[in-house]
């Protein structure tokens, strides 16, 4: 079971057991945002609070396989009292990480993406490198990086507004 | 191959025939428990195809010369084997489509939209996978025709209590014949007789009955089944709306463009007769020759035969499964395998189905995980996704045992 | 096969690699002349087909295990490669249609039923095939858009003079590259910067043109382009339909079924991201496979040397028919080689279309004879029916002197 | 070319070189039918006359290949002057002739079609039988056939109104 091993890291697994940051907050202030992985169900649920370009607050409920919501709870983890800018960096530095594998699988061209990694420390979140070996995984584990995004779009358009 | 009258069915002979069941999956042996998403194909089939390509490949319908005659003659020839199968005594009813989903929406299109007007009835169930659902809603979307739900009990079956108020007034009875996530055997020639009788059309989805039993449309007094090839032991990127002719008649076209006319100006068009008038462009040419091999193939080993292996081996699985696994297994659908077919879906207390899936690929095993194509159903189910494993014609008590014990170590490995 | 860079096709090693052609009829040589209405297979499509058929086949974009993710990444391949085929630069626009017909009707159904409105205006012209007319009658009969032609030329080139006119006004702008009747080469980017200019979308049927000249859907300008696999060397079964991305994410979903989804309620439905939201149900897979080894085929080949090779082949035959028939035999289209593709229509003053093909067929070369699925462009010609010869890769300069031959023994057949 | 003499026997060249009955008939009283074979564009265009049951005069127009327009010519000469029952029979008795094998073609369930022949001179019409060998050509054969059913039919409909 080696590629197992490789996949199903121990951190991922303890993410998965006793995932950070789950909860709810109150919509508004905070904002809800909620993606699908279309392949196998997996819910990805979002309460994102952002002050002064600052992600003061991150919630997170849904369910899915242990690959999606270890990500998420990595992910709130990982974002929870960082600037936006940061965040940003974390979710293009994530992608990243995936996307060598996930654009031969969808077919979408190749770009060079090595220069979104640099400088940006990914932590714990490098655990999910395995889960490129199993192209279909891919998006479980961007799942959740998804719903970042378009939750940081959505409240930077609101206070636009 | 076994003939018509026996019932049980000689597996190891029968795996032979599957060049691809050769294979191995990380040093072991394939074990394919995925047939209800799509079955493998036997060599019979695959040869069908290679044949056409290799000594008879020409578009159809449209040349006079020999080898677009012999095309033609055997693209024809698979319509009637493919209306023999399921019963129709007109071949000019059998409409091939891409697969059984384009067959359900050129109803939708074709029919309803010709047919239904804003607050119509049309009657569903919860059992229905998306291809029976979504051409509804963008219906609804367009026509506001209104969609009534036919609950179900607690082991999956249909909840038949309020039937006759769901269908009055209806207009259509679209139903799943076999669920492709719990299995549950529909009694559709009762539904369809309350149907009628109601007043309402009824649509058959027949996608994961057709290859697994003995279907007879007019036994079923249907007025429209659906169903794929690539279920049914052929190639994928074919399937079949069967109809009755006098429906299919009087229904306006689908697609527009070749084949499907009888002349064209600038002005307009006269359609062709059917079934040609629904088969738009070139069609899926060997594919209709391999999916009448596929049906040869599953007639000379006879339908009752297949359907008396499917409950067979599938109540073999559910023992094997409650035996070993008791309580912390959730098995979903009928409690014994006469009310059900070969689809088995399950659920580990404490393991997501993904999780599960991918663990027993590494022993080889291929189960399916996910919503498969049945959220509604999903969410009176109360999870996400589950875990299915379904059978066919070439697996055996092996395959189950194998299945047992791959569950078994993904228990292990993700024990707490 | 050649390099990129060689003008002259080695067509002796070409044929070889074409099972189909070591075949005979009445005991002459298969000369197949029938490739603009579908053309045969080289051994490298086939063997990708029955290789996923063998080793890999599964569901795509359902299963975690190891076949499935096997299938998936050979179909996602496939679009990959049809997608730079045509000088895409995003494979999300590449959506697998069952053919060409189905790509334009998918246009007719979710773009043009969103946007065109009672009045809206539609140009075509008459060298149309069926399948760029027929949707857009169907549309005029529900929605009551208007359809303005542009006429032809004597020599049956689009005749511009007025097209301004035509365009005053337009939504759309729906036209092929490459008439399948007359082989006339149209200025595609020429016409798309007019249609532009009048504020039209521009939707282009690349069936003739992909399979025999470079293309580049963006040199084009183009908005949507509609191709099948089975005129490009690979299975019927598949076409794609290529679209900017913005559109296609604009348009609302046409058919509704599996995988076009990203969610499912009773109440509604979310769909999925393109391409997938346009592909509901289960896809043709080992066709999507086999169409991406042929586009693989053909570059190696590389475009320019075969359009280099059509060129040659259709003024030789042009030429040869001159020579031998003179006034007897009329042929339509471009007078030279230099503006058409690899095929020619033709006529015997004195002999049916459908004679002479019947009679060619005897001597094993295979033309088509009729409508060519393009009446209002046959209304224009004044006949109700011509005989084709159309070219590929795999033919040579002995295929058109058979076919000469061949024509010459129905003449004197017919004689009085 | 044994096939081809078959197929293309010196009477139906006869018929096809001088096609009988050509021409137009004042509608009404007569009455216009015409069809389509949508594979080659073969037209036919059939002026019908019936008075008390009787097929009183037939022309013909449309043009297509040498099967369907001796087919079309046979066919006028065949049932002119002949009483309706008499043209029904001669249509049943042709459609035997070719079915056998169109029905193969087309996937229609075989019946038994030798009574529709029994008892039925076809004569001339005889040497449509070389087509049976062509199956593509059947529709040809059979157009003219189809058209003539369909004028009996319609004005049958408008006697009765
Ligand atoms: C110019 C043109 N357009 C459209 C089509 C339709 O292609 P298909 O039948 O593969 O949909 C054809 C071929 O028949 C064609 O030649
Ligand atoms: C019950 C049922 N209906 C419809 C479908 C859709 O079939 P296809 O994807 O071949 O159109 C399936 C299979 O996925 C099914 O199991």
């Amino acid at each position: 079971m080696s590629g197992l091993q490789d996949l199903y890291r121990e951190i991922i697994l303890d993410h998965y057991r006793a995932p950070r940051n789950r909860g709810e907050l109150p919509v508004p202030p905070a904002h809800l945002v909620e993606g699908f992985n279309p392949l196998c169900g997996d819910e990805v649920v979002l309460y994102l609070e952002v002050e002064d370009g600052v992600v003061t607050d991150v919630k997170t409920a849904g369910q899915g396989c242990s690959i999606s919501q270890a990500s998420t709870s990595m992910m709130s983890a990982a974002v929870k009292g960082k600037p936006v800018d940061d965040a940003r960096a974390l979710i293009r530095a994530f992608k990243a990480l995936m996307s060598i594998h996930e654009s031969k699988l969808e077919g979408a061209e190749e770009t060079d993406l090595s220069a979104d990694l640099e400088g940006v420390r990914l932590g714990d979140l490098e655990a999910l490198q395995g889960v490129v070996k199993f192209p279909v995984r891919i998006k479980c584990a961007t799942l959740a990086w998804n719903v970042l995004q378009q939750g940081l779009d959505e409240t930077a358009a609101e206070s636009e507004a | 191959m076994m003939s018509a009258t026996t019932s049980t069915l000689d597996v190891a002979r029968i795996q032979a025939d599957f060049p691809i069941l050769a294979r191995t999956v990380n040093g072991k042996r394939l074990v394919y428990l995925d047939s209800a998403s799509s079955a493998q194909k036997p060599e019979a089939v695959l040869a069908a195809m290679d044949r056409i390509y290799r000594e008879s490949y020409a578009n159809v319908h449209r040349g006079v010369y020999t080898i677009a005659e012999e095309a033609t003659a055997a693209f024809e020839a698979a319509r009637t084997k493919v209306a023999r199968f399921i019963g129709a005594t007109d071949s000019r009813e059998i409409v091939f489509t891409r697969n059984a989903t384009e067959a359900i929406n050129l109803v939708a299109y074709s029919w309803a939209r010709a047919n239904l007007r804003e607050g119509d009835v049309i009657v569903l169930s919860h059992l229905e996978h998306h291809a029976n659902v979504v051409p509804w809603h963008i219906l609804r979307q367009e026509r506001g025709v209104e969609i009534r739900w036919i609950p179900i009990t607690a082991d999956q079956r249909l909840d038949l209590d309020g039937l006759d108020d769901l269908l009055d007034g209806a207009k259509l009875l679209a139903i799943t014949a076999m669920s492709n996530v719990t299995g549950t055997i529909v009694d559709v020639a009762g539904l369809a007789a309350r149907a009628r009788a109601a007043g309402a059309h009824v649509l058959v989805d027949g996608c994961q009955a057709v290859p697994q039993m003995p279907v007879d449309v007019h036994a079923w007094d249907a007025d429209f089944v659906a169903f794929s090839s690539h279920k049914l032991l052929g190639p994928a990127g074919i399937g079949a709306l069967w109809a009755r002719a006098e429906l299919l008649e009087a229904m306006p076209p689908f697609m527009g463009g070749g084949e499907m006319i009888r002349d064209v100006t600038t002005e307009g068009f006269l359609p062709n007769d059917i079934p040609w008038k629904f088969e738009a462009g070139t069609p899926a040419i060997a594919e209709a020759v391999g999916m009448g091999a596929a049906v040869d193939y599953l007639q000379a080993i006879g339908m009752d035969t297949v359907r008396a292996h499917e409950r067979a081996l599938t109540q073999y699985a559910l023992d094997a499964l409650a035996d070993r696994f008791g309580d912390r297994l959730t098995v979903y659908g009928p409690a014994g395998a006469d009310d059900r077919g070969g689809v088995i879906s399950f659920l580990f207390d404490e393991i997501h189905a993904h999780d599960v899936s991918q663990v027993v690929d590494e022993e080889g095993v291929c189960v399916r995980a996910g919503h498969h194509c049945a959220k509604p159903l999903m969410r009176q189910l109360g999870v996400p996704a589950t875990t299915r494993a379904s059978f066919g014609v070439y697996n055996d008590r092996a395959d189950a045992d194998a299945l047992v014990e791959a569950l078994a170590k993904a228990e292990a490995f993700f024990a707490i």
